[in-house]
């Protein structure tokens, strides 16, 4: 696989919810490579300002037509940006970038809070045909546009928020142990909160059960020259998040 | 003329021949391989390696960058994987390119500084960069690139212990520049690096602490070009031997902007993490500005401005 | 409450009642009367007018701003209509207004800041600034300001010659701005303003002349505000007292970084120009922020940056 | 009259030649109070990249219908900004700011050059009714869009241009004395590079002829407070370009 640099054009920037899109871009080069948990760096600003390129989970490709998705929270300058990205603009993307998770196992589970679901709507798309179980978090219904999106490609959702207004009130933490037994789980992949990975990990661990996290960190190069985003792996040596990762085992970065 | 080459860039810098005069700014290029699929190493001028210490150093820790104004601050911390590290595993690894490997270095203690030297006084290194100036570690650094006394025993040290030309990156964090300059150069320095990154800091107004882990960082990027150009017009002016120009650089008017201003040579850094191809893009722009202008050479530019004092 | 008064915001500066802890920075601001049609000088915490020196001055020749990135150069070389002329016609001007005008001053040797200091120290002067940071001028200015001695013999001159408090502006073009503060501090200043600019140059690739007619000029806006950040948090924590900071600051959150430095008040230079209501709606934004965060006065934020050295 | 700062529609932006626009907003208190030989200093970007304002002549208004019209020509970044502005789009706007041209005179002469022409737009609507007399010097034929702009506000328009692609071949200069006599010209006004108005200064002033000039400076502020934009007048004092001019009696700044 290379890493590419290209100019993309904007298919549709559309709104999910007052502070998420979901960007389809045609950069057929990239969407013919990348794989599940990869991600893609985008110029944001055609002058200096803001000056660095933003990371984004890959969240979906067709790979026949040449596009590829991410979906985004704005948060700040850079995604405000990009909110007014329109369809026909071209953009300046790299990628795409890093090891992404390595699909394996006959049931595997998703793990995902937040933004951190992004990149798992791909990977429970490559995992097909095994049957795939989804477990998410978040804070309340408004932040769980989600499950529609993983309807067609998931065998079951599970979902808990902290105010109990969408599925179980609580935390995918609360909920893990249960569906991690009930549906025979020989796998786990998660992405979000340092948090709510580290829990899972441990949940995993205990049970024997392998298991891929995927980390996040402030990225300045995304091709692993710059060192911004390295983390201490547990043996003592460093991991380049934007290279190594960002999907790590989880034994393998977590103590 | 091989790949890369072209006769209005071709340059001989303190010793080194170079295809062209634009080099990748240490720290921000790793060591030259993580950026190849992007682009052919051998179209560079040369390539300065992240900066190399003794012992392998695990750097700062933290949240390690903050974007600021037209600009960025990082407080890497010197992270590496030590010299012998880079002596076994990476060297053998850019031996293939045609491409000078100018390494970076940075030590604890003048010592530090000349058994470092001594261990890189070997085939593949076209010369070595001597970092008094990194802004981001307690001990060394920026300590010896702020003090003319400190400055000079470093070089001579590593002037000692190399028959490599010797480039030594100051630091913009001083109150004479000129000074500095003279200081190395006495010392023997066989090149001059300006600017390494200014000291700076970012606050987090929502949770009221530093935005990097290290609390204060190094500031790169366009908004530091103003200081840079400046620090290099009056350095170049001053001293004998050739300058390399950096800061801010994310164009080929920005290069020659540094040029003019008395650079031989100059480096991208940050402009690597916005356009990985930055570099080849550069020296096509600097040659096409030469073909316009009529000149011949970029050596027609170097130290060309016409100022007025 | 008066016009333009708050309980958030009004602030005991070194003696001096203002309305609320932001000032508008000298020399970008004008007599402040240039302003009057956009902003109610009475809303401003303090009008620091454009530095004076006991003859008028003409400034500098050729083009004296060129833009940047993220910021902008000048090198007005401290044009102005000399100290009676503020005297006897301007100050005149401003005594209508209910706002602390601060004069900021620079002389060619500690004497006329001695002079300069004595002359002003009349009513409708709230304090004095001392400017010996001005990078545009050959003689005075920044010489005063990279030098303890100097700077300490500027300090005591002026203490002397006036029962103003009397406020240092540092620059930042100095190895140690600690050094610095403390030295003049130790001469008795009541507070220190923390950035004056840095130096740069810019080159026209054209015409191969510097952009500004003084080749060189100080740097300001977005730009530094990193640099005088760190600067003002480095400075705060070594001195006892208060400091005013400023620094590319163009919004209240920009300010609230300054403040939770440890900056007691800042100071809007650049921002002046480009929003000329900038002051009010800072002044406005943080009592906003106080107001979010359930705290009743901006005091609560000085200084309060939890950093992890 | 009260500087204003207001956040003004754009009505239009249109291509007048391949570097030049003529940028129409709604801005009803400064066209209210605008006068000719004043100018606007726009904010091009809502961020801080370019910083600065930029200053241009007020070439036209409509007071009735609250209009204001500027034409500049795309050199740098900031320019090139104001190119993509779209009818509809909200931009800030400071002015009228500066001193304009005090019309007087029964037999006026406008001597412009480049995109000094713009101001002498304004200015001749505004000496209706008298003859207005205006002479125009330019490198091409290319350069020359202007005639068609003054059409209906002059007697008669005189054209130089260097190649004689256009009217006559030679500079402005070389025709002025001519058409100063032929159409006994009574005061003059000029606005163009700095060498052109101090020729027409000094032809008018031979003639014993009163003549206004318009200086440009770069400017940060625009009002006066910043001193970036001052010139020696010729009493040895300082003038400020952006508040005591732009528009100056010739022999008060040039010697
Ligand atoms: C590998 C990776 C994949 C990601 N995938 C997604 C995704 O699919 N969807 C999504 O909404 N977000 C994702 N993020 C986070 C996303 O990159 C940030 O939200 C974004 O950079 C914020 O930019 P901003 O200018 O709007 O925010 P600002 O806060 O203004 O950004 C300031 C600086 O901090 C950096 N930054 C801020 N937040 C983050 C963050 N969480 N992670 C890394 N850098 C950050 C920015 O890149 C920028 O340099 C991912 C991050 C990484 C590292
Ligand atoms: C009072 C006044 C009236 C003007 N009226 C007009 C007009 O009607 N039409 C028109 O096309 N132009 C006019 N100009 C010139 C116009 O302001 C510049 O062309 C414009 O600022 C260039 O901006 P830029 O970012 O595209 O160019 P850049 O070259 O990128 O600008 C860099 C910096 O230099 C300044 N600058 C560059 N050229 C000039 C210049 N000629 N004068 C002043 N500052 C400059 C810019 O404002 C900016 O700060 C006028 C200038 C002044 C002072
Ligand atoms: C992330 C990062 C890491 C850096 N690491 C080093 C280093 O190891 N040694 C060094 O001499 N300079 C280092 N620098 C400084 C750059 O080499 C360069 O001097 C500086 O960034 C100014 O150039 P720029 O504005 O083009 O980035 C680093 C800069 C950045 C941004
Ligand atoms: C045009 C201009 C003129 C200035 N003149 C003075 C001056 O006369 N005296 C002084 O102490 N500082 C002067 N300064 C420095 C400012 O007061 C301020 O310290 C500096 O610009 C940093 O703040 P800013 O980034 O908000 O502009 C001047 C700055 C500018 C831009
Ligand atoms: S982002 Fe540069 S090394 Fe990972
Ligand atoms: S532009 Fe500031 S004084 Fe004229």
């Amino acid at each position: 696989m290379r890493k590419l640099l290209m100019q993309a054009t904007v298919l549709d920037n559309m709104r999910l919810t007052p502070t998420v899109n979901t960007l389809r871009i045609l950069a057929p080069e990239i969407a013919a490579q990348a794989l599940p948990g990869q991600f893609v760096h985008i110029k944001v600003a055609a002058g200096i300002q803001p000056l660095l390129r933003r990371p984004f989970s890959i969240a979906d490709i067709h790979a026949e037509q040449g596009t590829l998705t991410v979906i985004y929270r704005i948060v700040g300058e850079g995604t405000a940006l990009m909110s007014s990205f329109s369809p026909g603009d071209t953009i300046d993307v790299m990628g795409p970038l890093g090891q992404g998770f390595r699909l394996m196992g006959e049931r595997p589970l998703l793990v995902g809070g937040g933004m951190g679901i992004a990149p798992l709507l791909l990977l429970a798309k490559a995992l097909c045909p095994r049957p795939v179980y989804v477990l998410m978090g978040g804070r309340t219904q408004e932040e769980m546009f989600w499950p529609p999106l993983f309807q067609n490609v998931c065998e079951s959702i599970h979902i808990a928020t902290d105010d109990g207004s969408l599925g179980r009130c609580g935390t995918a933490l609360d909920m893990l142990p249960e569906v991690l037994e009930q549906n025979k789980i020989d796998v786990v992949y998660t992405c979000g909160p340092r948090v709510m990975m580290e829990g899972v990990a441990k949940a995993a661990a205990e049970m024997g059960i392998p298991c891929q996290v995927s980390l996040e960190e402030h990225m300045a190069c995304g091709v692993g020259a710059c060192l911004s985003c390295t983390c201490a792996a547990s043996d003592g040596t460093r991991r380049k998040i934007c290279s190594d990762g960002p999907v790590f085992w989880a034994e393998e970065v977590f103590l | 003329m091989s790949k890369g080459e072209n006769s209005q860039l071709c340059t001989e810098f303190a010793g080194i021949r170079m295809k062209n005069p634009i080099m990748t700014a240490s720290g921000t290029f790793g060591f030259g391989l993580e950026y190849k699929d992007f682009i052919d190493l051998n179209e560079l001028g040369a390539v300065v390696v992240k900066g190399t210490t003794l012992k392998p150093r695990p750097g700062n820790t933290g949240c390690r960058i903050a974007e600021t104004p037209a600009g960025m601050l990082n407080s890497i911390g010197l992270e590496n994987p030590g010299v012998d590290h880079f002596k076994d595993v990476i060297l053998p690894q850019l031996a293939p390119y045609d491409v000078p490997i100018i390494v970076n270095l940075a030590g604890n203690t003048a010592d530090e500084y000349g058994e470092l030297a001594r261990r890189l006084d070997i085939p593949g290194v076209a010369a070595i960069e001597v970092n008094i100036s990194c802004p981001n570690v307690k001990q060394g650094g920026i300590a010896f690139g702020t003090d003319c006394a400190s400055a000079t025993g470093v070089v001579e040290m590593v002037k000692r212990n190399t028959g490599k030309p010797v480039i030594v990156k100051l630091s913009p964090n001083v109150t004479d520049i000129v000074m500095m300059a003279r200081a190395v150069e006495d010392a023997g320095a066989d090149a001059i690096s300006l600017i390494n990154t200014l000291l700076g800091m970012a606050i987090d107004i929502r949770s009221w602490r530093p935005v990097l882990g290290n609390t204060v960082g190094g500031l790169s990027g366009p908004a530091v070009k103003p200081v840079a150009v400046r620090m290099v017009w009056q350095v170049a002016k001053a001293v004998k031997v050739p300058v390399i120009g950096m800061g801010g650089i994310q164009s080929a008017a920005d290069a020659i902007e540094f040029l003019l201003a008395g650079a031989s040579a100059v480096a991208v850094g940050t402009g690597n993490f916005v356009d990985p191809r930055i570099s080849v893009r550069i020296a096509e722009g600097i040659s096409d500005y030469l073909t316009e202008r009529g000149l011949t050479h970029v050596s027609e530019l170097i130290g060309r401005v016409n100022d007025y004092c």
